[in-house]
């Protein structure tokens, strides 16, 4: 495991990436109980290895293009929380000015270029950012987002051949939580996600989402073959999803045994701890002082984003165009 | 008669189709729920629980829970009603024709006539419009002109419990290819719906409140505005006709150009869909060509402005029509002076 | 003034604009020909050959041909467009637009908005529109009323070669993503276009001649239409305003409304789209409400009917608005009478 | 090969349909060229062997979901050659009334649900065909036709994909004819066709499309799979393309050598021929009487349909609708 050697510093990032994206979802879900989020949400918890695991690679120049799942995508490519929070309760000081909501998260100049409400929707775009590095030469990379439903969106399918085609630096990041809504990927989703991907001509990896490290080597590769001129990979990640579909979900279509047994088992943060502290690269206390500033910062985020002014009444009519005519 | 939502009410159209036709399958994301799952099945009956309880009663054979592939699964009902299934398919969200749009329009909606009139194709596409969830931009469109505007395409769009069942099932029995949109804040809307089957006609227009000062035309959820803003509007001694009808291809133009004149020619049209382009427009054309003669005033459209759905719950307000402003704009064709 | 086809000036703006410009790439399928072939490179030049020879002077990474797979390449278009190129993509027949709609309506055309104001999305999508060509229904649609439909998207209709050039290099200049349609019959039509770049912008519409007696506003190919039946009227002593308007978003109100007003207020729509929520309907309902009081009759709208385009040659012709049923319908808003 | 053992009538209908096919198409060409015709076509000269092995296994309760290049299958399939001809030349006695004109030809009895204007239209449309016959228990299947080109639209792999998950009787036809439009699959389709397939989980096989009898036997034995519920199968189809894309292209962008090899190479008919009277299955007079027949027919066929008159204006506003109201 070469993630295993990275610095010090670096490993505190992800694990601090990694819990404040728990953090955050965890008081999401909290928050959404009081009603005072006005819109619905849909919790990344339980997937953060896979998000901070592919974007611990990129630069703020590398694009991501994400799904209505993206509040985890955001945060490991470097959104600011508050902004994040306040968008959530559609406020003036939100990252998208409260125009967006939880599945329209955006930060184009943390290269994050948007969730997504349109399951498939982030693939074309992705290949978008890409092509933009290639026809500039920048070496940057551009990942797509996508979940086990959304692979088999015909956007997909599509831009796994236009990707090839046009060898462009981008990475397919399927993130298999074994549903899509209530409907189970071993229902829906037919064959198998790598061999798909070398069909369109590309290299695919299965990476166990539950382990940073395996999500952080695959991207590594991934990442140097890309910037290499090596054009395009998929990764197949699996992960588990902690809360149901969307905040309000019964998630009755799982047993409480499975549910019981895949918080218990496969919890990312959890096995990193033991990794690391196994391999005496982090003490416990040096993570628990990260747990604690985290939940801080959300404390914060959350006071301040219940504190903020609602967006001008003027501003439904802005930001249509940059000018009209 | 029983007191139904709207949401039982589609439902049992569904039931009584399902039981009276062998053909009539059901199709789409989740309309059971659970498949290839642990635990419950049929645990959501589709994203609004519109579909429940079909599982039970017709079987994983005939409720067809589909990969998230509108495109394919559209375009399958297209052919499945081409060769002698009558399939109801349902997009979760209107917002999402734009991934199957051209399994509608240029599959469905031409099979007919590009084949010299040897296709029929019974097939309902069921789906859901509308803002006032905070769903913002991707989840909160109306869109029905877009259907409206293509030829061979049928649209309806209930705006009550009994009208959304026998609508659903005329949707149903018709030979040509029907777009049903629920308003999905109506859902929990209850009415007085019969229990037995029974249909709603194509091009009917409804008069769902009388009077002779103006006429307010109106879809949807929109006519409960309308008739909110009737009733705020009587007290102030201003009778208004509200006008909903109910589908939009086939519009029922003759009830509207008679109401035009039996309304003093002053005319509010209140629509959700965005304004270009948009229903509101289409009618006040159709108005100002065929009843020229009776209008007395300027027809006053009420619509969302020309922009996306926005999520702060203020401006997603602002952003629709209300019966404030459907009340406004009658005052206003009300008291126009030429 | 040098004269030029329509594909000609087309052509010119887009080398102008790749040879300014290192962000502007193209693409599209065949918009070269022959990638990956034996024979001649560049060997179409797009469909319609308006992309000829950009291939050689810009090669291959700004002129980018692609698999059959719209969404992926126009979805990656917008994705450039929001990253720093300057895209302009092809779009074959506009009848495509449904297999790729949900990327530019959900996508590009929201990312502005939704973002809160932080995305720019320079985007051309060039798309070709109309019937005249045999193609039937499902490669000769006009479709432009649903793009006009969704606020964030800008909708040009040139309707010759000297607007043709001006208005592409205006849309590839502009910030915000614009779908371009050039109507397939015009590629041949000559006229006078300058060597050098220009720009017409967007929300001027054209006033092509001037009349008195009544009002005729026309898109694209119809204004051509427009401009034979007008000469024709002339010689009966009716002299018309011919009005295009150039771009139906933004639409230039203003320029419309003074014209309904010089023409006493008679006023006829000529356009191919389909009729139901359609440009003439939109347009219709804009003077209907806002110059009511200059209205003197009812607007005629003269547009196909409400079906598919048909195959035959005798039914397309029926099918299309001609210069015959436009002097017909400015002389029954001459003649009316109330 | 178990197609050498098909009875000489089907061996003859076989050499027939192609044939006609082969008749059909060189005379639309010439035709074109008298400017008569008043619409485009797609011709599918050189692909013969591909629709006819593929259908002679099919009634006229089996469905097929054709292409813009559909003169061969609705052939194949069984569509009145006057009745196609007659529509080609717009005519009312047309198969379709005169309002489809080539790109939409179908007969609905005969199975054919229409040539498609739309590339990758037609295989959600058969996997519908193929959902009608698994719910009413008909042992019927349905085909989907489609290119190189349209392998990779979206909608393709997603009918790929849900024929898979709920086992539909459905064959994938691919016919890769080296290009889509001026554009060869060489650079537009990468990897494999048939990988691709096994990525979705179904059974694909490469077949030399030039030979009849190859098809034939790939075709049977994944029509045998789909009526015993054995689910969906795709068949790559490699086939020369005689023509330009449409009837009117210079086709410039093919070497002259490679046009020239091609018709040279891969004639399915004169393979055929050599084949079955190598195997002393017909003679050469055998098939020469059927050129014969075939000749004489397409020439009534162009006859008629120049003579016929043309569709009655009043039909321009008819069969939007069943019944509008
Ligand atoms: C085109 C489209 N179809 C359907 C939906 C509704 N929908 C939202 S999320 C979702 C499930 C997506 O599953 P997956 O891709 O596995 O992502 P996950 O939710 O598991 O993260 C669906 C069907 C949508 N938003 N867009
Ligand atoms: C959605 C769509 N995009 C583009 C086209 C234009 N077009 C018509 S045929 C064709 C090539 C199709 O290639 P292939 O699938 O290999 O079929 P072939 O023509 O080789 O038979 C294209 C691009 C179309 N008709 N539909
Ligand atoms: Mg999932
Ligand atoms: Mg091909």
């Amino acid at each position: 495991m070469q993630g295993l050697q990275l610095p010090r510093e670096r490993l505190l990032e992800a694990y601090r990436l990694m819990r404040t994206i728990r953090v955050f979802e965890d008081r999401v879900s909290a928050e959404m109980d009081t009603g005072d989020i006005p819109g619905n949400t849909h919790l990344y918890a339980g997937q953060e290895a896979s998000a901070v695991g592919v974007c611990l690679h990129l630069t703020d120049t590398d694009r991501i293009a994400s799904t209505h799942r993206g509040h985890g995508h955001c945060i490991a490519k470097g959104c600011d929380v508050d902004g994040m929070m306040a968008e959530i309760f559609g406020k003036a000081t939100g990252i998208c000015r409260g125009k967006g909501g939880s599945m329209h998260i955006a930060d184009l100049g943390r290269g994050m270029l948007g969730a997504n409400g349109i399951v498939g929707g982030s693939p074309p775009i992705a290949c978008g950012a890409a092509l933009t590095a290639k026809v500039n030469r920048t070496r940057d990379v551009a990942v797509a987002f996508t979940g086990d439903g959304g692979v088999n969106q015909g956007t997909t399918a599509e831009s796994l051949n236009l990707a090839r085609v046009w060898m462009l630096p981008v990475i397919f990041a399927v993130e298999d939580n074994g549903f899509g809504e209530a409907t189970a990927s071993s229902f829906a989703t037919a064959g198998d996600i790598c061999r798909r991907a070398e069909g369109y001509g590309m290299p695919a990896r299965k990476v166990d989402g539950v382990d940073f490290f395996a999500v952080h080597d695959a991207m590594g590769e991934a990442v140097e073959r890309a910037r290499e001129g090596g054009g395009p990979t998929l990764l197949h990640i699996v992960t588990p999803r902690y809360y149901g579909h969307f905040s309000g979900d019964a998630d009755t279509y799982r047993s409480a045994e499975e549910k019981a047994a895949m918080r218990r088992d496969q919890d990312c943060l959890a096995r990193f701890r033991t990794r690391v502290t196994q391999a005496s690269l982090l003490t416990p206390d040096d993570l628990d002082a990260v747990d604690r500033s985290v939940s801080a910062a959300i404390d914060g985020a959350v006071l301040a984003a219940r504190a903020a002014d609602r967006p001008a009444l003027e501003t439904l009519l802005t930001d249509v165009y940059v000018r009209y005519a | 008669m029983p007191k139904k939502s709207y949401r039982q009410a589609l439902n049992e159209a569904l039931h009584h189709e399902m039981g009276r036709d062998p053909r009539v399958v059901v199709i789409g994301e989740d309309i059971t729920g659970g498949a290839g799952a642990s635990g419950e099945q049929d645990a959501w009956g589709g994203a609004f629980g519109v579909t429940k309880g079909l599982l039970g009663a017709f079987g994983r054979e005939r409720v067809l829970d589909t990969p998230i592939t509108e495109s394919a699964f559209v375009g399958a009902a297209a052919g499945a009603a081409m060769t002698g299934l009558r399939p109801v398919a349902e997009i979760m969200f209107v917002d999402f024709l734009g991934v199957c749009f051209d399994q509608i329009f240029n599959q469905a909606a031409k099979f007919r006539y590009m084949f010299g009139g040897k296709a029929i194709t019974p097939l309902v596409i069921r789906t859901t419009y509308g803002a006032g969830t905070r769903s913002a931009s991707q989840h909160s469109q109306a869109l029905y002109p877009i259907f409206t505007h293509i030829p061979g395409l049928k649209v309806v769009i209930p705006s009550n419990p009994y009208d959304a069942k026998g609508l659903l099932i005329q949707a149903i029995r018709d030979d040509d290819p029907v777009i049903f949109l629920e308003n999905k804040v109506l859902y929990d809307m209850t009415g007085e719906v019969p229990d037995g089957a029974y249909t709603v006609p194509f091009g009917a227009a409804n008069i769902v409140r009388d009077g002779e000062d103006a006429l307010i035309i109106a879809l949807g959820r929109m006519v409960g505005f309308a008739e909110k803003a009737a009733a705020e509007l009587a007290r102030e001694g201003i009778e208004c006709t509200v006008l909903d009808p109910r589908t939009t291809s086939p519009l029922d133009e003759e009830t509207i150009l008679e109401m035009v004149e039996e309304n003093k020619g002053r005319v509010v049209i209140v629509d959700e869909s965005s304004p270009r382009c948009g229903m509101a427009a289409d009618i006040a054309a159709i108005i100002a060509e065929k009843a020229f003669a009776h209008l007395k005033a300027p027809i006053v459209k009420v619509t969302p402005p020309h922009t996306p759905v926005p999520y702060a719950p203020d401006l997603e307000r602002a952003y629709l029509p209300d019966p404030d402003k459907i009340a406004a704009a009658v005052r206003q064709v009300v008291s126009y002076k030429d």
